[in-house]
């Protein structure tokens, strides 16, 4: 009779071979780059890039809890611009609103990923179509909310540091804002109940049931965590950019999940590292900026862009052999 | 139970996609200045048509319990391809329709095969494959423009007997000889199949590899007949990014009002068929309702939230908790 | 049944999962005309020695012969078209199709390259005909059967497959006496045509009764092959398990049940499944439910555990009504109940997950300490279980999907064991587990009976039932027909209750038959 | 069926020809009070709300009022065919009038068509129709390039490298503009070396880009921007990038920074055309329906403002969204809303 062995350490265990390869593709893609212009290799444009990577990065967690419970979060796009522009119409009340602009930002989109968790959990519509629709209700909700109230658009101070301040010389705060999100989320689906209980939803939501768990909750709150992430990225964005937009969050949603899944974490849920994320995340980032300095017409843009992402997935990407 | 109980269970999610689809259209058309005249009819019809075409292809990958997020963009590529083909004498006309079929149906084969013989998981790769044929829509029209033979255009459009819009005709005519013939072929079944429990299906022998390929490619092949329509309806090809987007999206909602399940396995192209009519009346409505411009998306947004929760209902007969989860 | 040249043999195959030895040159040899059983413990490799059979999977090594020539399946359809049909110990039928689909589903019959509906119906409702299911209506989803039925629709499938080679790998586990003589019927008739069949069952009554010749495999070889009846049971019993083996049952304590009962059913009805059951379960008692598959059974333990919803009447705790809502519920301080599911696959396991994962899965409100894992705890739980219940698994950090389905059935229940429940609900824990194992079971349910948990165990074997029960209840169309106490739990009081009014002769006949 | 006449159209300083060739067109003349409609299509994002309010404001102004029975907008969203389907049922409907910014430039033929049957009058702005059949009220989209290409060869005398910031891929207005760009830097005969980038005319798309194209190919000696140009000149700060000229559009907030950094070399030229153009289609579309004569093709002014001459409360307004679109102000037609106008006025409707 085989014992049970003992744990291997931790890191052993986040570093698959789909993590590696996708940390791999990243190194790849910057000699590449540095082939067409030495820059790319430059501390800054990495800076840079670290940079536009986080807003991604936020965004993107909340993305891949939702994922790994086997559900799809499509509401990001408005979730992300009702953050943005909630936090800084916030700041038109007075001293109190402009302290209370980013918490109230990020309570907004903890309010559509409400939404979006009784849909998922308590009526048990498919995640793809209830936050299809909530991103719908929520972007006619921002419709009516600009034309009725000309509401204030530009950032906060608090904003602005957070995204564009940095407390280290040269690191940008909100390279410090997305480790710390990582960190956390690390820990969470680590050493947490929460996190296990995840895992396990993501693998089979019936077991988990049956295992005690209370399914609906964890499934609301990390829609809930989902929509709170997404528009606090919207808050960076808009600090970031100084000011809200409606069609913010648009650009996030596809790169989003591309970037979770081009981490290792599989779109059917119950199996993924963050550490995954993050080297998608990067991936995805590196990738869209290479290719949009390239001087290439946009139609090549999107067409290397799909094939980087095909390529890169039958890397690593593919699920195993049936026999 | 009767066999005709049976029966009516299957078809649960058609018919109710049905009665959807009839409430909404008759408070439309009661409420229309023009009333339920053959214009207004046809006029719904030819939009409606278009996103029941997408709607049937998202179907058709969704019962094999994936999804085609690629299949606005094929959309948009064969329409763009149109603009350019499908133009002078009825020979000239004919060959490229046929070219723009075939290449719809390319676009579907090469999804399939990254998808079933690639291993890779099908949002992802569709991500990545719209995003490609999306690119070749832009470099085939990099701004709008073309034209279509205007002819046959107006035919298709047009209506025939001066009162059933031809376009519902050609819809029909697509179910009757695509999806009829394919869900109830041997690789049709192996499609559900495939869709329902994958190992189940392979353990027992049948042909899902196939069976999927075939779905995906069929998939893109009715996506390029969208195409064709776009471009029948809009005599030109137009590479819109956000426009490919918006029809992938709202094929997914079609297909979910359609009583199609996203799990896989189970569901019909008819219902889809359904399931898009019923919700491009719900822009209809805009017109029946004097609602404030600002408030146009939101009330839309509201009655899609709406329509998804009805299949929710269902919940309230369940017994069992376990029936929750599949 | 004279020794004919073999109709199949399997030469010296090997297959490895990982680090994980499934096979090491195992050999096997089958001929027309009988039937050969496989016997072997939970791991042994029975499985996927006839996975390999039927094309399931690639052998890393090793050949097959089919009449005298070498051949190689690509995939089950390669191995269905030789004639190799395999009833597979997890079901292979597509839930969201319907019974008809599912039967006709390899080569159904076609007009104009549609598949021709009534005739597919037709051949269907004869394939469930011989396989003794006509009570199945061919247009039922399958997903709306209940698992016996399923089994039995699996059954006809192969059948209508016309198959040379009919392998049943754990096809009965589920079956109740009844269903599981039906069976037996077709499958002497089928031998008697001239087919070959496998049959791996872990009850020793059938293969008694059915098995010409027998082979036995440990660890991944064959231990032995012999005629059937040429060795006991207990002989047996040793080659499986490689060491000597006693009295499966343990013994019933004489112990007189006082104070109030730790759980107590009082009317429960439900739908038109449940009606007025009650019943109370004091703490160191072992319950039994019996009856038919499908009679109620297996909702009254869910009804219990807070899964379904609008029931009436009351369940009490230590004399006091609860009100349970959600498995959540059930399993909290105070009430203390574990419920072992029905199916390991899709209830009781994350398959993907880890040993570890799914071990303290149940119990992570216990391993926490606001909110975060206490790892340590975790560890001591975890090694704690492993040993009672001796689980075998490479490592706790393989998957658990990667066990043998008698250490997955170990996890669930050990899973359970972990929060020290008061009350353990047991839905059929045994099926497709070895007698080696089973036997642990037993042990082990009288231990924590004794330690003082209130038992209730419903199963689909009767010898189960009379071995380790002190009362038994039996259900018939969701009704408790009769109490059977002590002395009175036999094989014949449970088969006759179980059939309500049907007199046991007729039973007896359709057995023989 | 409108009748061809000649010129000159009424109104001449609002209702100016496009070019010499442009027809003139003259509508059986109906009696008011009429029925017009707005067709839109996509709705969320500031120009287009901004511009819904502004066709409402307009709508409501006493004057205009009273020659309207019914003024209804609809959004239809990106989607082509579901425009085209909302102007056949305006046509159906009966209205007298459409107002539409148009989706798509080519693909309105066959309900152009339609409407001429049956006699409505079809007005397009924004983004306009290519056909004669309609009228169309249009920005000199390539003259705007032009004029932004002009100011960077004026400003950049010796040529130099120059970051061209371009709209949405594969729209007409993008091309247009782009194109009108580099002619001006090719007739110039200096080497202009010009580093292509696809802001979207979205500020966080454009920021990002700008600040990877500065990154890998900055500095550049100046820039232009066809929208999101706000987002630019944040990230040329961000990248503590040296100002430069700058040839964009008319946001609010590109106004202010223009205004801010002058001193330090923000040299600006900012032009387009905002979002109250609607207005003018909506005067065009009745001065047609009452009979008079009216360009086929309507050229709007462009409300330039160029350093030095960025005045507060006039050109831009410190107070309001930087997501504002200013020009606004159409004098030659009467029409001059105030940011204040157009955003307060729907503050009262709540
Ligand atoms: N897919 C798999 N991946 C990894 N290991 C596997 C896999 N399938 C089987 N094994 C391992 O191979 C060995 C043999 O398993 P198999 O299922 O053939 O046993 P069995 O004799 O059928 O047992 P049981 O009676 O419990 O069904 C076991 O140790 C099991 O853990
Ligand atoms: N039925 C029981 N039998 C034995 N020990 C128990 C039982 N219930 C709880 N405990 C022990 O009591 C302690 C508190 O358990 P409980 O699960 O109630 O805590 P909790 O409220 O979940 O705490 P936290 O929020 O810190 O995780 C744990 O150390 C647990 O091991
Ligand atoms: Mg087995
Ligand atoms: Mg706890």
């Amino acid at each position: 009779m085989t014992r049970a062995t003992g744990r291997k350490p931790g890191f052993i265990h986040r570093f698959d071979p789909a993590v590696l390869t996708a940390f791999g593709c990243i190194i790849l893609l910057l000699v590449l780059g540095s082939l067409y212009s030495r820059n790319f290799l430059s501390p800054d444009y990495l800076l840079q890039q670290l940079k536009v990577a986080s807003f991604l990065g936020v965004i993107a967690t909340g993305m891949m809890l939702v994922i790994l419970l086997g559900q799809i979060d499509l509401s990001v796009p408005w979730a992300v611009a009702t953050g943005a522009m909630m936090a800084c119409a916030a700041a038109a009340y007075g001293p109190f609103g402009v302290a209370l602009a980013i918490p109230f930002g990020i309570l907004c989109g903890v309010a559509i990923g409400v939404v979006n968790g009784i849909g998922v959990a308590y009526l048990r519509i498919p995640s793809m179509i209830v936050t299809l629709a909530t991103n719908a209700v929520a972007q006619g909700v921002m419709v009516v909310y600009t034309g009725g109230f000309s509401p204030q658009d530009s950032a906060t101070a608090a904003m602005r540091y957070l995204a564009t301040g940095g407390l280290i010389p040269g690191i940008p705060n909100v390279v410090f804002i997305w480790a710390l999100i990582g960190g956390a989320m690390v820990f969470v689906l680590g050493r947490t109940g929460f996190g296990r209980a995840v895992y396990g939803i993501g693998n089979r939501e019936r077991a988990a049931y049956l295992s005690g768990i209370n399914t609906r909750r964890i499934v609301m709150i990390a829609f809930a965590v989902s929509g709170g992430l997404s528009a606090f990225g919207g808050v960076l964005l808009a600090g970031y950019a100084s000011k809200a937009a409606q069609s913010m969050g648009d650009a996030y949603l596809l790169p989003a999940i591309a970037a979770v899944v081009l981490g290792g974490t599989s779109i059917l849920g119950g199996r993924g590292t963050y550490l995954g994320t993050v080297a998608g995340v990067i991936l995805i980032t590196l990738l869209q900026s290479i290719l949009s300095v390239m001087q290439m017409p946009e139609a090549g843009r999107q067409i290397i862009y799909g094939l980087m992402i095909v390529l890169m997935l039958l890397l690593y990407g593919r699920a195993p052999a049936s026999r | 139970m009767k066999d005709w109980q049976y029966r009516l269970a299957e078809q649960r999610g058609t018919l109710t996609a049905l009665t959807i689809f009839v409430v909404m259209f008759v408070i439309y058309t009661a409420n229309h200045p023009a009333g339920f005249t053959a214009n207004v009819v046809q006029t719904a019809a030819n939009k409606g048509v278009l996103l029941a075409f997408i709607a049937m292809a998202q179907t058709l990958v969704v019962i094999t319990a994936g999804i085609d997020l690629s299949i606005g963009m094929i959309f948009l590529l064969t329409n763009c391809l149109a603009s350019w083909l499908v133009v002078g004498t009825p020979l000239e006309t004919a060959f490229g329709v046929v070219v723009v079929l075939a290449v719809g149906a390319l676009c579907g084969a090469i999804n399939g095969a990254i998808v079933i013989y690639g291993r890779l998981q099908p949002i992802v790769a569709t991500i990545a494959t719209g995003a490609v044929y999306f690119g070749i829509a832009l470099l085939l029209r990099p701004f709008p423009g073309g034209s279509v033979n205007e002819d046959l255009a107006d035919a298709l459009t047009g209506r025939i007997f001066g009162s059933v819009p031809a376009s519902l005709v050609a819809l029909a005519a697509v179910v009757v000889l695509v999806w009829v013939p394919f869900s109830r072929s041997v690789y049709g079944r192996a499609a559900y199949a495939a869709g329902s429990s994958e190992t189940a299906a392979y353990m027992s022998g049948m042909p899902i590899r196939r069976g999927k390929f075939l779905a995906y490619t069929l998939a893109g092949f009715v996506a390029a007949i969208g195409g064709l329509f776009l471009t029948f309806f809009t005599y030109t090809g137009d590479a819109a990014y956000a426009s490919g987007n918006a029809y992938t999206l709202f094929s997914i909602a079609a297909v979910v009002l359609g009583g199609v399940s996203l799990f896989g396995g189970k569901g019909s192209a008819i219902g889809a068929v359904f399931g898009a009519l019923a919700f491009r009346t719900i822009g209809d409505l805009l017109f029946v309702f004097d609602l404030d411009p600002l408030w146009q998306p939101l009330f839309q947004g509201l009655i899609l939230l709406a329509a998804v929760s009805l299949g929710a209902f269902a919940l309230f007969r369940v017994r069992n908790r376990l029936e929750w989860f599949l | 049944m004279e020794s004919a040249a073999p109709l199949f043999r399997m030469e010296g195959i090997s297959k490895r999962y990982g680090g994980v030895r499934a096979l090491e040159k195992a050999d096997l040899s089958v001929r027309a005309g009988a039937i050969h059983a496989i016997l072997g413990e939970n791991g042994a490799g029975k499985s996927t020695l006839i996975k390999i059979m039927a094309g399931v999977v690639a052998p890393d090594e090793g050949q097959m012969m089919l009449d005298g020539r070498a051949v190689d399946f690509a995939s089950p359809a390669a191995a269905n078209d030789a004639g190799i049909v395999c009833v597979f110990q997890e079901l292979s039928l597509i839930p969201e199709l319907s019974v008809a689909d599912n039967i006709i589903i390899s080569n159904p019959p076609t007009r104009f390259g549609m598949i021709d509906r009534k005739a597919q119906r037709r051949l269907a409702e004869e394939a469930l005909a011989r396989a003794g299911a006509a009570d199945i209506h061919p247009l039922s989803l399958v997903k709306d059967l209940p698992l016996s039925r399923r089994q039995m629709v699996e059954i006809a499938k192969a059948l209508a497959r016309k198959p040379r080679i009919l392998i049943l790998d754990e096809a009965t586990s589920a079956l109740t006496a009844a269903d599981v003589s039906k069976v037996f019927a077709v499958l002497k008739r089928l031998r008697a045509e001239g087919l070959a069949l496998l049959y791996i069952s872990h009850r020793m009554n059938e293969i008694a009764e059915l098995a010409d010749d027998c082979t036995v495999f440990r660890n991944g070889s064959k231990v032995a092959s012999y005629p059937a009846g040429s060795k006991s049971d207990e002989e047996v019993i040793e080659m499986m398990i490689g060491r000597e083996y006693h009295s499966v049952y343990p013994p019933k304590p004489e112990r007189a049940l006082q104070g109030v009962p730790v759980l107590e059913a009082r009317n429960l009805s439900w739908t038109d499944r449940l009606q007025d059951i009650s019943f109370s379960l004091h703490a160191g008692e072992i319950l039994g439910l019996g009856g038919l598959d499908g009679q109620g059974q297996r909702d009254l333990l869910l009804a219990l555990f807070g899964v379904l919803r609008g029931l009436r009447g009351t369940v009490h705790v230590d004399g006091k009504p609860v009100g349970i809502g959600s498995p959540a519920q059930a399993r909290a301080q105070g009430i203390g109940m574990a419920l072992i599911p029905e199916d390991r696959k899709t209830e009781g396991l994350m398959l993907p997950m880890t040993v570890r994962d799914n071990l303290s899965f149940a119990s992570l409100d216990r391993l926490t300490r606001g909110g975060i894992i206490d790892s340590a705890k975790e560890q001591d739980f975890i090694d704690r279980m492993m040993t009672l219940l001796a689980i075998k698994a490479g490592s706790i950090d393989a998957p658990v999907g990667a066990l043998s389905g008698g250490n997955q059935q170990k996890v669930v229940i050990a899973k359970w064991l972990m929060r020290q429940p008061r009350t353990i609900l047991l839905n059929d824990p045994t099926r497709g587990i070895d007698v080696g194992t089973k036997q642990e079971i037993y042990q082990l349910l009288r231990r924590l009976a004794d330690e003082g948990a209130a038992i209730l165990f419903y199963s689909t074997d009767y010898a189960e039932l009379i071995g380790c029960c002190d009362r038994v209840l039996v259900l018939y169309d969701g009704a408790v027909k009769r109490e059977l106490v002590g002395a009175e739990i036999t094989e014949h009081a449970l088969i006759a209750s179980a059939l309500n009014i049907r007199s046991v002769e007729s039973m007896h006949e359709g057995a023989a038959s | 069926e409108p009748e061809i006449v000649t010129g000159p159209s009424a109104e001449p300083e609002c209702f100016a020809p496009w070019s010499a060739e442009t027809k003139f067109l003259k509508f059986p003349k109906k009696d008011g009070p009429y029925r017009i409609a707005l067709a839109n299509g996509y709705i969320a994002n500031t120009w287009r709300i901004q511009m819904v309010q502004t066709a409402k404001a307009y709508a409501a102004q006493s004057d205009v009022a009273a020659k309207l029975k019914e003024f209804k907008v609809v959004s239809t969203g990106e989607d082509v065919p579901a425009q085209i389907s909302a102007i056949n049922n305006f046509i159906d409907s009966g209205y007298d009038a459409i107002v539409v910014n148009a989706q798509n430039p080519t693909a309105f033929a066959p309900v152009i068509k339609r409407a001429k049957e049956a006699g409505v009058v079809l007005v397009a702005f924004d983004n306009i129709l290519d056909t004669e059949d309609a009228i169309n009220v249009n920005v000199d989209q390539k003259g705007l390039g032009e004029l932004w290409g002009d100011w960077l060869v004026k400003h950049l005398p010796e040529g130099g490298k120059v970051l061209e910031v371009r709209g949405v891929a594969g729209t007409s207005v993008d091309t247009d503009r782009h194109e009108g760009i580099h002619e001006k830097l090719k007739a110039s005969g200096k080497t202009f070396d010009v580093t292509e980038v696809m802001g979207k005319w979205d500020d966080g798309v454009a920021q990002k880009v700008t600040a990877d194209a500065i990154a890998t190919s900055g500095p550049f000696d100046g820039i232009t921007g066809q929208g999101g140009d706000t987002g630019i000149v944040q990230a040329m700060i961000d990248a503590k990038h040296p100002f430069v000229p700058f040839g964009g559009e008319t946001e609010n907030g590109f106004r202010k920074f223009c205004a801010k950094f002058a001193a330090e070399g923000l040299k600006c030229t900012s032009a387009g055309s905002g979002p109250a153009q609607v207005a003018v289609a909506i005067k065009t579309a009745i001065a047609a329906l009452e009979g008079q004569v009216v360009p086929q093709e309507v050229k709007l002014p462009l409300a330039i403002t160029s350093d030095p001459d960025f005045k507060d409360g006039q050109d831009y307004f410190p107070a309001e969204s930087d997501n504002f679109f200013v020009g606004n102000a159409f004098p030659s037609c009467g029409i001059n809303f105030t940011a204040q106008e157009i955003m307060g006025q729907s503050k009262e409707n709540q």
